[in-house]
């Protein structure tokens, strides 16, 4: 018996949540202190699991398989292939820097961070699941939480109508899903939800042609797949800045791995029937996205409709369907999990300093914040898949995956690169060069210690998977391999 | 037509109209008054149906019990009682509506039975209704636990009347 | 002999009636004089039932002896709760019961 | 030394990484030691080059110093580099020039760390860049390259001088100027980029020893479309890439803005290295994975080249920025190149390619010593006037004969004197060119009439003519540092003028065995 | 006709019951009126140890009508009548600190009353039995509702349901007279063979089908028979109201899932598709109208309508699986509803009032409150780790299973309007301020006990899913 390492990943977020309720409301520092622990175990236990992974043997290892409900078929089961271990780790990443990054939260903190480790449980269990029934279970388990979190510790302006926004948009979606899955469960007459038993139920090619749709949009509208992405640049703007990064961070592939999961790898016959023209929404998703981030003039909106533009490339490299798309997807999103959190982790260190997001008024910030400049370069370049960062690890095999059917709109595509790098670089020049305005000048003052660790941590996360991909390229092979068997080889 | 079917129609008829009576009446005392009347003629159906046990239970539990209290009620609440205000609420014209279809569609129900017409078959004399009756409310192959439960029921309802009827100071 | 069709349809009409009063009325112990005719329909159904259908067997009789208590309960109830209602708002009627949105 | 010698090229390619990290750590007070650290740090590059080049056997064929790791398995890309003659020369020029533009750098005073970390990241692209033989990782250091450059523009370009974008906004030209260097050669490399993962997908690999087999020799077709167009089309986009980088008209807008605004030795890197990045693209992959659109389409590059000769010595005529005019002198020079390129892609094979292109390599070094050469000139004097309008200077060489001397020998190598480098590159490409394309080349002849012109014109307007009274006092002789600069610089043109051969040996060689 | 030990084995709970209540009346005849708050507990108590006292009284795996056919004695039954008893229980535990509820004996005597009518009717397999169950169960429920005489929206609210279910059961009665005119005989097990074999026309069938939903549909609130509840709710004591909206509901379904199943087996299609209609209707117009409410208790009353039309989806569609969905969503519904009452009347105690307002600011006032509540209404919205997800998981599996996905659809678009409500909610507890910020919510301690039992209930019944499921399974199995 193996230790059952899948299981602590899922359920150290909740157990530290529920320790830190029992912390009397008013010790703010220990509740901070417990929830930083929880973070660096949650952290060194996914790293664990990260090096530990037998990229060799490939297929789903650490399995754990418990009954749940032997009756329809339920059953707890976790494992990771190569697909999932890299969003285990990006978790853990974005979890303990998340927790560096909040805290300053002084509203109620102990509550915030019990809805925010209940959040990280859910997406640990949708990353980890091998069963559709646990799979929508810690889903929504991820949805939830992101109400409250926005609605209370949110941006006052628009925190109310952005929180219901998005979870009504990721409830829709979550149901429709649901939906699909119980379809899909009835369909195979297998009696089980088993994903490993699926694979092989051999639902009819009219079948998956008619729930393809429900399945994959159901889960990629939290992937913010066009035109269902209205929610995100919203939640993202209104969320508090640990928020923002778990939302973009990891929720938003939480979408697209699940979307991959249940939809294209239970389904391939539909996806290979629905892409092509799902791939052209994907392309409104990169260009369109990356354009209207372009004429923000809100930081934090430009971020969100960024996200938009990766999220897109991500859902493009599933929609190619061969193998060098679903590579740079599967790259492309521990890629962007990590820079999106970085990005939003300088928007809200920023913000928290200067108390705007207006781009036009702000200026001269890297003379007191040298690290946040450079990690917002950092992850800008990343963002624009400038080579020897991991952008470009990733956005390059997607692009490759595209030229294969798809040339136009490889070429079409790539017009985002330079929509980014413009943008990128306008914001770089304007906010953190040229001359601090009057008005910050005595009160603006350099970050603290815990949160240059979570930068520097985040930057050189990009950096090294930029300089060697070795690192974690191998693994996602090994994980679309899985993909492409179910897909017939293609 | 024989003379039973007379005077069934008859009797029919007349406890129809007094409930018509009992509905319409503006003057709630009249109202229950011709309840009374109504409650009576079903009692003589209760007979022609050999019955007459239960014809009893009618006079003494309804009109006995249940009418009178009735009146009290009337007389307790009668402030507004005559107070001269429409008898019907606005909605009336739909409960008229709704009355007649629903007796239309009563018929036409009971009318697809296929003993609708039948004829009374002949009571087996050495039956005693009543003490059939009486046997079947104790004996606990048969309604024994129905009639714990209604005496349970009565109880409650008194405990309860009182509850709410009573004002303690 | 009286068919049984006359029974049920006299039932069904005395229903109808009981029905009427209960709907269109706006005196509560009006609309509860209608309920006691419509209880009163159902037992002549249960009654002619039991004479025409099942004479042998006693539980149409039975049935009817435990509508009888019920009506009576129920009476008892009703008419003590519209005492309380009277008390408060010095009115019984059922449309000037409206404090809550109905 | 078995290590060195084998890892000599990551060594050399990854040093200046080690120095950014070790200049990370200094104290940022100390500004003294920082720039001291920087420059040693810089040399050493340098002395690892040159063991490259005494270590270098110039009759072998193919690259040398070949390292193979694996880098990106699943799409087959690995990290390949090695050198062969042309690469080695153009490898020894950066890092030259590195410790040189650093010594140029001690002006700077603002934010010295970060200034010299973003030099030796810049050095680090230009090397990869020339060592790579893979075409994804020479992507990759190609991009990586742009960013400190764009950086080193917006943040330490000139203070002055504001521009009017669209919207009738000012922002300083500088910004604009970093802007439009970032957002050209970016679009630029873009097709570049999509052609490249168009070649990894037909080819399966992005080696660039296999890929001249196999992309090469492709005939089948792709996405229904003809072989040939679609070659045709990446072909441009790799062109288009280069051309931008060159700069060849009509791409060459970005370059007088970046140049003017960068600061000296940014300049200098600018011009004497960077440029060099897209004529070393089209010696490196067009010419080899695109010989027959090469060849088909060499008359139309050899007319962008010529235009580029004549409008950049028309255009540098008529500056009155004398930093402007230096720009505008590389379109003029860097236009030769392409010339020898398009006629040793037209005539491969042929005896008049192989002198095209030695002509070519060497003018690549030629004008990174000269351009730098000029840059660093013109700086100095920038720093001590604080202008560059030509019409303000005059009559200086009384003032400092020293200067006036070496800004004088500088400009005939330029120029291209017999006697100094310029003059033999020069002469070989026109003489590989004539006999393939004899009337762009008697063209060119004419652009280099004008070249003349525009570099006397600089001499005089500086040097000779009524003395501005303003600078007297304030302008002071070259100094000690900055002499140091430029003497290597002087001593390589001599050389290479007087004495070709070593080098010319080496170019040969790699061109021989190439094409 | 002899009466044995082993006889009174299947009412066993109902004895009991009776037994409490005759403990309850006692006391309050001779405690002092100070202590009279302590028939709470032992009624509490009591019905605590009825649970534990009732695992004898188990029915065996083979159904068994007992008492002359009266009752049948199987898991359906049985697992409501546990379930209406905790309910009970926990209502008695909320009602102790009421004031003008809590010290009064007959409260809890007439709770208990109700409680042994649910029992039955739950069980009931005889007209005659049924039709006493069922106002065996409201008559009480009547008083309760207008239980404070002196408060006007009590009173009215006793006057209505009164009014309203005093009607719907006549017109109910109407068609079981019908139905065993028809049959010849009340034994509703006997009801569907005889009337096969007398030949009767489907139309006939199908009146007295419509005739006796009616009263049905009032039990549940189903539309169109629905608005009385959201008066009745808000006027009522608060417990009241929560015990109304679970036990009584849940009843209504058990009687309605059993006399549709067994009475009607063969007229299923037409039953089935206006169960489908009502299912739809309710839920939708359930949800719709909770959207704008201001009032938390009318809120929940609405809501608790949308939950019957979800819950109405496991008897649409008429299989095995829908019957076992709609027992397991029903078991969640009424641990998840009686938490929501629950807290709603611990807070309600305080402030006064059940006014969105009130719940301003709630969770800094008292956190853990807050976080009950959110743990139930997250569950009524269906989230997971909660039971409501695993209950609503199971009604739409039901529905997709019997290919009606249209009507899971409908079931999940309507989850997410009352998702929307829900979440209203918590956004005033969590985010909204108010000037009593500082003023602490105090919950007593049979409050905080109930609520304590409830939201553990709530969680364990979403994540160990493997004894609730069976036992709904088995519940289910034995309708047949």
């Amino acid at each position: 018996m193996q230790f059952p390492i899948l299981t602590f990943i899922v359920f150290t977020p909740m157990a530290a949540g529920l320790l830190i309720l029992l912390i009397p409301g008013e010790r703010k520092r220990e509740v901070r202190v417990a929830a930083l622990a929880a973070g660096i175990i949650a952290l060194v236990l996914t790293v664990w699991l990260y090096f530990s992974y037998d990229v060799a043997a490939g297929g789903y290892q650490f399995v754990e398989n418990y009954p749940w409900l032997p009756a329809l078929g339920i059953s707890y089961q976790v494992g990771v292939d190569g697909m999932n271990t890299p969003l285990v780790l990006l978790t853990g990443v974005v979890m303990f820097t998340g927790v560096l990054i909040s805290w300053n939260i002084d509203d109620r903190p102990r509550e915030f961070f019990f809805f925010l480790f209940l959040l990280a449980t859910g997406v640990f269990g949708v990353f980890v699941a091998l069963d559709l029934f646990m799979l929508i279970f810690f889903y929504e388990i991820a949805v939830f939480p992101m109400y409250l979190l926005i609605a209370i510790w949110g941006w006052k302006v628009t925190r109310e109508y952005a929180a219901m926004k998005l979870t009504l948009y990721l409830f829709i979606g979550s149901v429709i899903a649901l939906i699909g899955i119980l379809a899909m469960y009835f369909a195979s007459g297998l009696g089980t939800f088993n994903m490993l038993a699926l694979e092989g139920a051999g639902f009819s090619t009219t079948f998956q042609k008619i729930w393809f749709p429900f399945v994959f949009f159901g889960f990629a509208v939290l992937g913010g797949i066009f035109p269902f992405h209205n929610w995100s640049p919203d939640g993202h703007v209104a969320a508090p800045t640990a928020v923002s990064m778990f939302h973009a961070g990891v929720l938003m592939k939480l979408g697209a791995f699940a979307a991959l999961r249940v939809g294209i790898m239970l389904m391939p016959e539909g996806a290979k029937f629905h892409m092509p023209w799902i791939i052209l929404l994907t392309l409104v998703n990169v260009v369109y996205g990356a354009f209207i981030a372009s004429v923000q003039s809100d930081f934090k909106y430009v971020i969100g409709f960024s996200s938009v533009s990766h999220m897109g490339l991500v859902l493009m490299g599933f929609a190619t369907l061969n193998r060098d798309g679903f590579l740079g997807a599967g790259v492309q999103m521990f890629s962007h999990g990590v820079m999106t959190a970085l990005f939003f982790a300088v928007v809200g260190l920023v913000y928290d300093q200067v108390h705007t997001r207006e781009i036009p008024s702000l200026g001269g910030l890297s003379k007191v914040m040298p690290l946040v400049a450079v990690a917002f370069i950092v992850g800008g370049l990343v963002s624009m898949g400038m080579p020897g960062f991991s952008g470009f690890i990733a956005e390059f095999p997607i692009f490759m995956g595209l030229w294969r059917d798809n040339p136009l709109i490889a070429i079409i595509a790539a017009i985002s690169i330079v929509i980014t790098a413009s943008y990128i670089f306008r914001i770089v020049g304007q906010v953190f060069f040229g001359k601090i305005p009057d008005k910050f000048k005595d009160h603006v003052h350099d970050i603290k210690a815990f949160d240059k660790i979570a930068l520097v941590f985040l930057s050189i996360i990009l950096i090294i998977v930029g300089i060697y991909p070795s690192i974690l390229v191998p693994l996602v092979d090994s994980g679309v391999n899985n993909v492409l068997r179910l897909l017939g080889g293609a | 037509m024989t003379f039973i079917q007379l005077f069934f129609i008859f009797a029919a008829a007349a406890t129809l109209g007094a409930a018509l009576l009992v509905v319409t009446s503006r003057n709630l005392i009249h109202a229950a008054l011709w309840l009374i009347v109504s409650l009576f003629g079903v009692a003589v159906f209760y007979v022609i149906l050999n019955a007459g046990f239960l014809a009893m239970v009618q006079v003494v539990v309804y009109i006995g019990a249940i009418a009178i209290l009735m009146i009290f009620a009337i007389m307790l609440t009668r402030k507004v009682s005559q107070v001269p205000k429409p008898v019907f609420n606005s909605n009336w014209i739909w409960a008229l509506l709704i009355a007649v279809v629903m007796f239309g569609s009563m018929t036409w129900i009971l009318n697809m039975w296929p003993q609708f017409e039948a004829i009374p078959p002949a009571l087996d004399p050495s039956i005693d209704p009543l003490r059939q009756l009486g046997v079947a409310l104790v004996s606990p192959e048969a309604y024994v636990l129905p009639f714990e439960l209604a005496s349970l029921l009565l109880l409650a309802a008194l405990i309860g009347a009182i509850v709410v009827a009573w004002e303690s100071r | 002999m009286i068919p049984i069709s006359y029974y049920l349809i006299f039932a069904a009409a005395l229903f109808c009636i009981g029905l009427f009063g209960v709907l269109a009325r706006r005196n509560a112990i009006a609309i509860l004089m209608g309920i006691e005719l419509m209880l009163n329909a159902v037992n002549v159904n249960l009654i002619s039932f039991w004479r025409y259908a099942t004479p042998e067997k006693i539980n149409g009789q039975v049935f009817a002896v435990i509508v009888f208590a019920v009506a009576a309960a129920e009476v008892a109830v009703g008419l003590a709760i519209f005492i309380s209602v009277y008390r408060r708002r010095g009115t019984v009627s059922a449309d000037e019961i409206d404090l809550l949105k109905w | 030394m078995d290590f060195i010698l084998n890892h000599l090229l990551t060594l050399i390619l990854f040093f200046p990484v080690l120095a950014a990290l070790i200049l990370f750590i200094l104290p940022s007070e100390l500004k003294i030691l920082q720039r001291w650290t920087a420059f040693v740090l810089s040399i050493i590059p340098l002395i690892l080059s040159l063991v490259l080049w005494f270590n270098f056997k110039s009759g072998e064929p193919g690259f040398q110093f070949q390292e193979i790791y694996t880098w990106y398995s699943p799409i087959n890309a690995s990290y390949h580099v090695g050198v062969d003659g042309i690469s080695l020369i153009l490898v020894l020029l950066t890092t030259l020039l590195t410790p040189l533009a650093i010594l140029t750098s001690f002006t700077i005073t603002d934010r010295i760390k970060a200034y010299m970390i973003l030099f030796f990241l810049l050095e680090l692209g230009m090397l990869g860049v020339f060592m790579t033989l893979d075409l994804l990782l020479f992507f990759v250091f190609w991009e990586f390259g742009l960013v400190p450059m764009y950086f080193l523009i917006n943040q330490w370009g000139s203070e002055k001088g504001e521009r009017e974008i669209w919207g009738g906004r000012r922002i300083k030209s500088r910004t604009y100027a970093s802007y439009k260097f970032i957002l050209f050669t970016m679009t630029g490399s873009l097709g570049l980029l999509l052609a490249i993962q168009l070649i990894g997908v037909t080819a399966g690999t992005f080696d660039l020893v296999l890929l001249t087999e196999r992309w090469v020799s492709l005939d089948t077709s792709l996405f229904n479309i003809p072989v040939h167009t679609v070659k045709t089309i990446a072909f441009w986009a790799f062109v288009i890439a280069f051309a931008v980088k060159v700069p060849v008209w009509p791409f060459h807008t970005w370059l007088p803005d970046a140049h003017t605004e960068a600061p000296t030795a940014g300049s200098m890197i600018l011009a004497g290295v960077l440029l060099k990045l897209g004529a070393y693209g089209f010696l490196r992959l067009v010419l080899p994975l695109y010989p027959q659109e090469s060849k088909y389409f060499a008359g139309a590059l050899a007319f962008l080249a010529v235009v580029s000769i004549i409008h950049g010595a028309l255009a540098a005529y008529g500056q009155t920025d004398f930093k402007r005019l230096v720009a505008y002198s590389s379109v003029n020079h860097m236009g030769f190149v392409v010339l020898g390129i398009a006629a040793a892609a037209f005539a491969v094979g042929t005896q008049n390619a192989t002198i095209a292109l030695e002509g070519v390599v060497l003018q690549m070094f030629n004008h990174g010593l000269s351009a730098a050469g000029m840059f660093f000139l013109v700086g100095v004097i920038y720093d001590r006037t604080h202008t560059r309008d030509l019409s303000e200077f005059g009559g200086f060489f009384p003032l400092i004969p020293v200067y006036g001397g070496i800004l004088i020998f500088t400009s005939m190598a330029s120029l291209g004197l017999p006697g100094l480098n310029g003059f033999i590159s020069e002469f070989l490409v026109v003489r590989g060119a004539w006999p393939v394309f004899t009337i762009y080349t008697a063209l060119a002849m004419i652009g280099l009439f004008f070249t003349g012109a525009y570099i006397l014109k600089g001499i005089k307007m500086t040097l000779h003519g009524p003395l501005n009274t303003r600078w007297v006092g304030r302008l002071t002789e070259i100094n000690g540092r900055e002499l140091l600069v430029i003497i290597p610089l002087m001593i390589l043109m001599l050389w290479i003028g007087v004495w070709p051969a070593w080098i010319l040996g080496v170019i040969n060689k790699a061109v021989m065995t190439l094409y | 006709m002899i009466l044995n030990a082993s006889m009174f084995l299947p009412i066993l709970p109902e004895i009991l019951l009776v037994a409490l209540g005759a403990v309850v009346l006692i006391l309050d005849l001779v405690l002092p009126k100070k202590q009279h708050r302590n028939i709470g507990w032992v009624t509490a108590a009591g019905m605590g140890v009825i649970l534990l006292l009732s695992i004898p009284a188990r029915p065996e795996t083979e159904p068994s009508l007992v008492w002359g056919g009266m009752l049948r004695h199987d898991w359906l039954g049985f697992s409501f009548t546990m379930l209406f008893i905790f309910g009970a229980g926990i209502t008695a535990l909320f009602a102790m600190d009421f004031k003008k509820l809590g010290h009064r004996g007959e409260f809890y005597l007439l709770m208990i009353v109700s409680t042994i009518g649910m029992a039955l009717m739950v069980s009931a397999a005889d007209l005659v039995m049924l039709y006493l169950a069922i106002e065996t169960t409201a008559i009480p429920l009547y008083i309760l509702a207008g239980f404070f005489i002196r408060d006007d929206k009590s009173t009215e609210a006793g006057f209505k349901y009164f009014l309203f279910g005093a009607m719907t059961s006549a017109i109910m009665l109407y068609g079981f007279s019908l139905l065993f005119g028809f049959a010849g005989t009340t034994n509703i097990y006997q009801i569907a063979q005889s009337v096969r074999e007398g030949g009767l026309p489907a139309g006939a069938l199908i009146g007295s089908m419509l005739l006796v939903l009616v009263g049905f549909s009032f039990k549940i609130a189903g539309v169109p028979f629905h608005f009385w509840s959201p008066d009745v709710y808000e006027g009522s004591p608060t417990p009241v109201a929560g015990f109304l909206s679970t036990a009584s509901k849940a009843a209504g379904f058990v009687v309605l899932l059993r006399f549709m199943m067994v009475v009607f087996p063969d007229i299923t299609l037409q039953w089935g598709a206006v169960i489908t209609a009502m299912s739809v209707a309710t839920m939708t117009l359930g949800n719709l109208l909770a959207l704008t409410q201001k009032n938390i208790k009318r809120m929940l009353a609405y809501s608790s309508i949308a939950h019957a039309g979800y819950a109405l989806i496991g008897v649409a569609v008429i299989s095995q699986v829908g019957v076992s969905s709609m027992v397991y969503y029903l078991i969640v519904y009424l641990v998840t509803n009686l938490a929501a009452f629950g807290i709603v009347a611990s807070c309600g105690r305080i402030t006064g009032s059940d006014e969105m307002t009130a719940y301003y600011g709630m969770s800094r006032r008292s956190p853990w409150l807050a976080l009950a509540l959110l743990v139930a209404l997250l569950s009524l919205a269906g989230m997971p780790p909660l039971g409501g997800f695993v209950a609503k998981f199971f009604v739409f599996a039901a529905a997709v299973d019997a290919n009606m996905i249209w009507l899971a659809v409908i079931g999940v678009l309507n989850a997410i309007i009352g998702m929307y409500y829900y979440l209203t909610v918590l956004k005033y507890v969590y985010l909204y301020r108010s000037e009593d910020e500082e003023k602490p919510l105090l919950v007593t301690r049979p409050q905080k006990l109930a609520i304590t039992v409830l939201t553990v209930g709530i969680i364990l019944i979403g994540t160990v899913l493997v004894p609730w499921f069976n036992w709904a399974t088995t519940a289910a199995a034995s309708v047949f």
